[in-house]
């Protein structure tokens, strides 16, 4: 009776405090789980008796890596529950602030996280003594990508600006016209970075997920759109709890998120592979050229997409840039109401939906926030099922290196997570 | 409308703000926490000092504090100041070693009034590091002896150990031209001195109060009650001479900071009589 | 009530408000059109000076960059109280027609932080590179009597013991001042009980009254100075005629009947520290926030603090200069603690410095009466108040 | 004469928190080569090294809100010489301490079918609650600058230069127009500690406290004002009592009105 | 007796006492001599003497075992030593060591307290010399309390 048992504590270069443990018993795989050591914050809970006005703020704090994905999904959510639609020049900054949080949150993700993994080193620091341009490169778009949201928003961390109908204030034309130069030169290190991406080496490994993204008529999706996926779902978001189920699994106090008793993948690969038409000319040509398909099926190339994201993110953000009028209004007047809504946008490592029911003051009286990290945990530990299944002959050492790359591929952000999820595994 | 602009004004003040840089000779514990540094300075030489003045002491990269001369007034070659390791740049002075720049504003603010106590007794009443500013006066005094009549020094610390410049004193008192007597709080077996603050001594001095002149330096709350009992001693508050400690940042008296009343203690101070300072050190807080 | 005598290096106190400026001979005053006045900036433009005036930004009137008369806060008057501010349309176009804006000149001639010298450490080497003082050219656009007065005061204290401050002399050395003379007095205005306003005295190069009932509206214009006078001689004018010049009295007498506060300024030097213990301050302590706000829109109020900074590798540091207020407690820092430690303290230090000690160091007041440390203060407590509460007998 | 020493060892721990505080280490772009050249990153997970020993220097975000932290912090204080708590969670509790004002078994229900798996305190609470904390940086999140400061200042030995004054004060160095006076908006900016350079009234909107209780607070006449200007005891309630609802004054004057 | 009665005549600590009353203090009194190390008081014994000192220093200490003797005061000419025979139960609180020779004038405290029992008058004006001398001492000990060298405050 051979037991095996690859452990990690603690894993290093993902956002959040978890682990992975893989069990094995006589050469086969017993399980693979993604482990969870974040304590919960009840974000759900302490969001009921607080005014609609505070969701954004409060939720933004759910995750410091991509707080402007929590602050769009709660307004689009609350504009719904109020009735109110926003358009022009406001939904465009809105657009914007979201690219700048694509670009840092993919670039820290892409250089410091990820490219470790493919160039043979331990950790960012390492690659600052092996591969300083690529660092440097990267720390430079990364910081393009948190000056959009500084100025649109105060910060980049924790942004101050958002608010349900609109922004507290809207930059000068001065104020946005001064991120041209900088987005400018970020589009070319984009592009660099694409071309990099492609000459990194990628094990042969696909998968045949069930890719679930937004999907708008005309839009790469970020804040809006239909809710679909490459085996016919097409929703709206109010549908969505109708549709994914969160379920206990068997080995954890985890929820998974399942669609239709499944799981199923949300994030770059999903949305690329989905929305890939939606490009940019320049975005596109660029994944051409590298020889990244309309559809990407091997999550080691998420890289690969992500750092297309970060170039159609860059472009976007200088097409509305270089478009931008201040509007007459930074916001709508809102009149509370008593109403139950729902949204969904595109956070970087995918869909984020919110929900919120209200009473007649604008006070929240429920809340239900699904992040992308607990709709992927089932496909990340699918991929570990998969791979492990083919090489457990591989050296202890080695196949732990694996499993990491593989968890990384997902980017997955477990300070994200964990406020929704279980928290501890029990050892054996 | 304009002000006229001088030049020769504007490099003057700009010198004011930025430090001379000075090298330490040499550096000596005195006490537990207590350390005299002694600076020379190549360029422009050692700018000389009156005794109860300051300068502003700037260890470089960490900050600037006022620190009174404790060397003797007329040694043209070095600076000697004397530091109590409180805070972060008070600690950082007392650590720099041999051969370390040092940065110097100043001398700044007001002496103790010298020439008012020719033909004079002197008593010079300290309590704890409050002796170091007294130092340049004890130098002067002796230099100059037959000018003043007698020398007293009451002199109050907390224990035998943080007793300043004891073998100075020693020799000091040896030499007969100076009435010594130091004080302690709290006595070890081996003190065979004065036990009690510093105040019990006054009384007990034979003092002359119509000839003599106080000179006052420790922490303010002793300096009250030995202007006190100064002054049940029969010393007019015009003899009492205290010196004042407060924040202070510009040592030119415009950053406000120092204000006691409308006293910049930088620039009016530190040293001030006791007629003048009595009614603002009744005042809490003021 | 005995006042301490003791503390005062200075003088003993000569009059109740500001000192008031000498009034330079007048030549007789123009008339300038709106064009005419555009003409004026534009002109002053030229000579290289950066303008600098009143701007509607984000609901309230501030300096800031002008390019023109476009730019003022045409049509827009205030409303002030204690802690409260609010714009409101004029219904006619007159560009100066609020009372006193949120922030002085204060930031421009003093401005928040100054960095004083940089130096590089290497080994035991230390290279200081002082910094040098700016060399910039301003024309302030609208500065108020009471302005002036308290520029007057900054000059007076920076500039008129010891070494004083470089960067103040520098910046002040190079400005053009365009005054203009109250039409309207705002709800926190007092400078009339301070001898400081409405009417400009002194210290501009050229003062401005705004006839904006005319039409078409025009400004009547004082030189103040020679400089005053060329850039007056380079732009289109006209005499200004009978019926101009006692419009402009006209409208100061109106101005000065509707301060909206007043304060007794017989003797408020031995009446405030006469009754440093009385106990209104530990009530208005209570009240106060020390949050500030008073002393950073006060434009008297320019305390300063000091910091040394270095970077991680420890080999550039710096020192700068920053603006402090006597509401901190790192102000009076001392070993550990605070000598000021109560909020009443702080306040009380502040209200008898400006308008008591202030006498004794500088011989005036130190409060030119423009009401902002009122407005501005987020709770509302107002100077002229405390000032009665301690005038009346403590009650009980 | 001066010696080389060793690189200072530099920690990062997270505890309860949004990984937004150790993120702005990551921030620091242009600083972040300098920083790795005087310092070594010894144990950072986010960033890859996971190396064990004695820090000189450990940044602690998060806050303790579950026994097995509790544990965990006790460890790295033994192990570090300097403890820096970085941000709201770690210096007043974060905004996950909304659960010690309510019944956090409930709270937990409301969130987990099985609640019962859970491992948590009912409390969370800030880091020096625990064990001896060297120096608090405040903000949700830190300032990237500020933090290089903290650095800095502890590489030189020297303090580091923050304010503990009111957010006014950096409100109005920058001449921002104070949203209290000029719109009636509430403003938490007179009882908040600066440092975030008064960013909220720059936007135009009231300071939400997430730099917690300046020096010398005083909520309650604050508060008066406010509700003059017509905010109601909940919304008072609310206002001191989000990112920094630990911190005893907002903590104290949030339970003035109201449970 | 004479020249006893000039000495104290000339005490600046007597002066509230008129010259009848000093008189009959100089019925108590003797000269008295002690070598360095001797004992004056000891503590918590019946305090029947009290002193003046005229020549040498001495202190007033406490001991605490495992310290030694701990000086808290000392005392030099001019000044009185004993205090506690004043107030019940006339016991003295510290040893009163002498570290010179010492030359003081001694006091009968046990028939002193019954003369200022009999005569009102003469135990108010002896109170008037002793009071400030309690206040000072109760002002030293406060000073001392409050660590003033400790801050430079």
């Amino acid at each position: 009776m051979a037991r095996k048992t690859i452990k990690v504590d603690s894993l290093a270069r993902v956002e959040g405090d978890g682990g992975l443990q893989v069990l094995m018993r006589d050469g086969a795989l017993e399980s693979a789980q993604l482990r969870i050591f974040e304590p919960p914050r009840f974000f759900e809970a302490l969001l009921r008796g607080r005014h609609f006005s505070e969701a954004p703020d409060i939720t933004a704090r759910i995750c410091g890596i991509c707080p402007v994905a929590y602050q769009m999904s709660a307004i689009h959510a609350m504009e719904n529950a109020l009735g109110v639609q926003i358009d022009g020049a406001v939904r465009e900054l809105r657009r914007l602030l979201y690219c700048g949080e694509w670009i840092s949150s993919h670039v820290l993700h892409i250089v410091m996280l990820h490219a470790p993994d493919f160039l043979g080193c331990q950790s960012a620091i390492e690659l600052a003594r092996e591969h300083a341009p690529l660092l440097q490169q990267g720390l430079e778009l990364k910081k393009v990508g948190n000056q959009i949201v500084a100025v649109l928003a105060g910060r980049a961390i924790h942004p101050i600006n958002v608010r349900i109908g609109g922004f507290y204030r809207v930059p000068t034309k001065n104020e946005v016209r001064e991120l041209r130069a900088p987005v400018t030169a970020a589009r070319e290190a984009a592009l660099e970075l694409v071309r990099w991406s492609a000459t990194l080496p990628y094990p042969d490994f696909e998968r045949d997920y069930t890719f679930v993204a937004l999907r708008h008529p005309q839009e790469y999706p970020l804040n809006s759109g239909r809710i679909v996926s490459n085996r016919g779902l097409d929703i709206t978001a109010d549908e969505y709890e109708s549709c994914f189920e969160e379920c206990q699994v068997h080995h954890s106090s985890a929820l998974h998120c399942h669609l239709d008793g499944a799981t199923y993948l949300t994030g770059p690969l999903a949305r690329y592979t989905l929305n890939s038409d939606r490009l940019s000319p320049i975005a596109r040509e660029a994944a051409a050229s590298a020889g990244l398909g309309p559809v990407c099926r091997n999550p080691y190339r998420s890289i690969m997409v992500r750092c297309i994201e970060v170039l159609y993110a860059c472009d976007e953000a200088l097409r509305i840039i270089t478009a931008y009028e201040p509007p007459p209004r930074c916001t709508v007047p809102l009149e509370p109401r008593a109403a139950r809504a729902c949204a969904a946008t595109e956070a970087p490592r995918g869909l984020l939906y919110h929900r919120y029911t209200l009473d007649g003051d604008g006070i929240i009286q429920a809340a239900r926030i699904v992040a992308p990290t607990s709709q992927n945990q089932g496909s990340i530990e699918a991929d570990l099922a998969e791979f492990l299944r083919g090489h457990l002959s591989l050296p202890q050492f080695e196949l732990r290196q694996h499993c990491e790359h593989l968890v990384r591929n997902h980017d997955p952000c477990i300070s994200c997570a964990a406020h929704f999820l279980k928290l501890e595994v029990l050892s054996r | 409308m304009a002000l006229s602009s001088e030049d020769s004004g504007t490099r003057l003040a700009s010198a004011a703000m930025v430090p001379r840089i000075g090298r330490i000779l040499r550096r000596h514990r005195d006490a537990p926490g207590v350390w005299t540094v002694e600076i020379g300075e190549t360029d422009p030489g050692v700018v000389p000092c009156a005794a109860g003045q300051f300068n502003m002491l700037t260890a470089f990269g960490i900050g600037e504090v006022p620190i009174s001369l404790s060397g003797d007034p007329r040694d043209g070659t070095r600076l000697i100041h004397t530091v109590r390791a409180v805070g972060a740049v008070s600690r950082a002075l007392a650590k720099l070693p041999q051969g370390a720049p040092i940065g110097i504003r100043g001398p700044f603010g007001t002496g103790w009034p010298m020439h008012a106590a020719r033909g004079h007794d002197v008593l010079l009443l300290a309590g704890g590091l409050g002796l170091a500013p007294l130092r340049p006066v004890i130098y002067q005094l002796l230099a100059e002896r037959p000018r003043y009549g007698r020398i007293m020094l009451l002199y109050g610390t907390r224990s035998p150990a943080e007793v300043l410049f004891m073998h100075q004193l020693e020799a000091w008192r040896r030499h007969l031209e100076l009435d010594i007597e130091i004080t302690v709080d709290h006595a070890g077996a081996g003190w065979h001195g004065h036990v009690g603050v510093v105040t019990t001594l006054i009384g007990r001095m034979g003092l002359d109060p119509v000839h003599t002149l106080a000179f006052v330096c420790g922490p303010e709350v002793m300096m009250r009650f030995a202007a006190a009992a100064l002054e049940a001693a029969g010393l007019p508050d015009t003899s009492i001479h205290l010196s004042l400690e407060r924040n202070m940042k510009c040592a030119v008296g415009v950053c406000g900071h120092c204000q006691l009343g409308a006293a910049f203690i930088c620039r009016d101070g530190p040293i001030l009589p006791y007629a003048r300072l009595r009614p603002a050190l009744a005042i809490r807080e003021l | 009530m005995q006042a301490y005598p003791g503390l005062y290096p200075v003088a003993p106190p000569q009059s109740a408000g500001p000192e008031p400026l000498m009034t330079s001979a007048l030549a007789p005053p123009q008339v300038l059109t709106h064009a005419g006045f555009d003409a004026l900036l534009a002109e002053l433009k030229r000579s290289g000076h950066r303008l600098l005036g009143p701007i509607v930004r984000d609901d309230v009137v501030v300096y800031d960059d002008i390019e023109s008369t476009a730019d003022l806060p045409r049509g827009w008057t205030d409303v002030q109280d204690g802690g409260h501010y609010r714009l409101q349309r004029r219904g006619d176009d007159a560009l100066f027609g609020y009372a006193v804006s949120a922030q002085s000149w204060k930031p421009f001639l003093h401005p928040p932080g100054q960095r004083l010298w940089s130096a590089r450490m290497r080994g035991d080497a230390v290279q200081i590179q002082p910094e040098p003082p700016p060399s910039e050219r301003m024309a302030f656009v609208g500065a108020r009597a009471c302005e002036l007065h308290a520029i007057a005061l900054m000059d007076r204290a920076l500039l008129g013991t010891g070494p004083g401050d470089p960067y103040y002399r520098a910046r002040r050395a190079q400005v053009f001042i365009i005054a203009v003379n109250c039409s309207v007095a705002g709800g926190t205005c007092f400078c009339d009980s301070m001898h400081a306003g409405p009417q400009v005295t002194a210290g501009f190069d050229l003062a401005l009254t705004e006839l904006s009932d005319q039409s078409p509206p025009v400004f009547l214009v004082h030189s103040g100075t020679t400089a005053g006078s060329a850039v007056l001689a380079a732009v289109p004018s006209a005499p200004a005629n009978a019926a101009q010049i006692a419009a402009e009295q006209t409208i100061l007498a109106h101005t000065r009947a509707s301060m909206g506060r007043k304060i007794s300024s017989t003797n408020l030097h031995d009446l405030l520290l006469g009754n440093l213990q009385h106990p209104s301050w530990t009530e208005v302590g209570e009240r106060c926030l020390a949050c500030g706000n008073c002393t950073m829109v006060c434009p008297t109020c320019m305390c300063t603090s000091v910091a040394d900074v270095s970077d991680l590798s420890g080999e550039r540091i710096s020192r700068s200069r920053r603006w402090d207020s006597c509401y901190t407690s790192e102000f009076s820092y001392l070993h550990g603690g605070s000598v000021r430690h109560s909020t009443a303290a702080r306040y009380r230090q502040w209200l008898t410095h400006k308008l008591a000690t202030w006498h004794d160091q500088y011989g005036s007041s130190g409060c030119v009466g423009c009401g902002r440390c009122i407005t501005w203060c987020p709770v509302g407590i107002d100077l002229t108040e405390q000032v009665r509460a301690i005038a009346a007998p403590p009650a009980g | 004469m001066r010696t080389v020493t060793r690189k200072s060892r530099l920690a990062v721990w997270k505890f309860a928190s949004c990984d937004g505080c150790q993120l702005t280490l990551l921030d620091c772009e242009d600083d972040l080569l300098a920083l790795a050249a005087t310092v070594e990153i010894a144990y950072f997970p986010e960033a890859g090294p996971m190396n064990s020993g004695h820090y000189d220097v450990s940044l602690v975000e998060g806050s303790i809100s579950t026994p097995a932290a509790l544990e965990h912090i006790r460890a790295i204080r033994r192990r570090s010489t300097h403890l820096v708590a970085i941000g709201a969670c770690a210096t007043a509790g974060g905004i996950q301490a909304l659960r010690n004002f309510a019944d956090a078994a409930e709270f937990a229900a409301a969130v987990y079918p099985q609640p019962e798996y859970l491992r948590t305190l009912a409390t969370s609470t800030p880091i020096a609650e625990h064990v001896p904390v060297d120096f608090e940086l405040r903000g949700c999140p830190i300032d990237k600058q500020a933090l290089l400061e903290v650095l800095a200042a502890l590489q030189a030995g020297r303090q580091p230069v923050l304010p503990h004054h009111s957010v006014c004060i950096e409100c109005k160095a920058r001449s921002s127009a104070c949203v209290m006076v000029s719109r009636g908006s509430a403003c938490l900016g007179p009882v908040t500690q600066a440092g975030c350079g008064a960013l909220c009234p720059a936007y135009g909107r009231g300071c939400y406290g997430c730099y917690g209780p300046q020096e010398a607070p005083n909520p309650a006449a604050l508060s008066a004002r406010l509700g003059a200007l017509g905010v109601g005891a909940q919304t008072m309630r609310r206002l001191y009592r989000t990112f920094t609802a630990e911190a005893a004054a907002f903590r104290a004057e949030s339970e003035r009105h109201g449970a | 007796m004479e020249s006893l009665e000039r000495v104290l005549m000339e005490q600046p600590f007597f002066t509230p006492l008129d010259s009848a009353h000093r008189a009959a203090l100089t019925r108590y009194a003797e000269p008295a001599q002690f070598p360095p190390g001797a004992y004056l008081l000891h503590e918590n014994a019946p305090e029947d003497r009290f002193y003046l000192l005229q020549q040498g220093r001495l202190a007033l200490q406490v001991h605490v075992p495992g310290c030694g003797a701990r000086r808290v005061q000392t005392l030099q000419p001019g000044e009185i030593v004993g205090l506690s025979w004043l107030i019940r139960p006339y016991r003295s609180s510290y040893d009163a060591q002498a570290f010179e020779p010492i030359r003081a004038i001694a006091f009968d405290a046990a028939r002193l307290r019954a003369l200022c029992g009999a005569d009102h008058d003469f135990g108010y004006e002896l109170m008037q010399c002793f009071m400030p001398v309690l206040l000072q001492r109760l002002q030293a000990a406060r000073l001392q309390l409050l660590d003033v060298y400790g801050t430079l405050l």
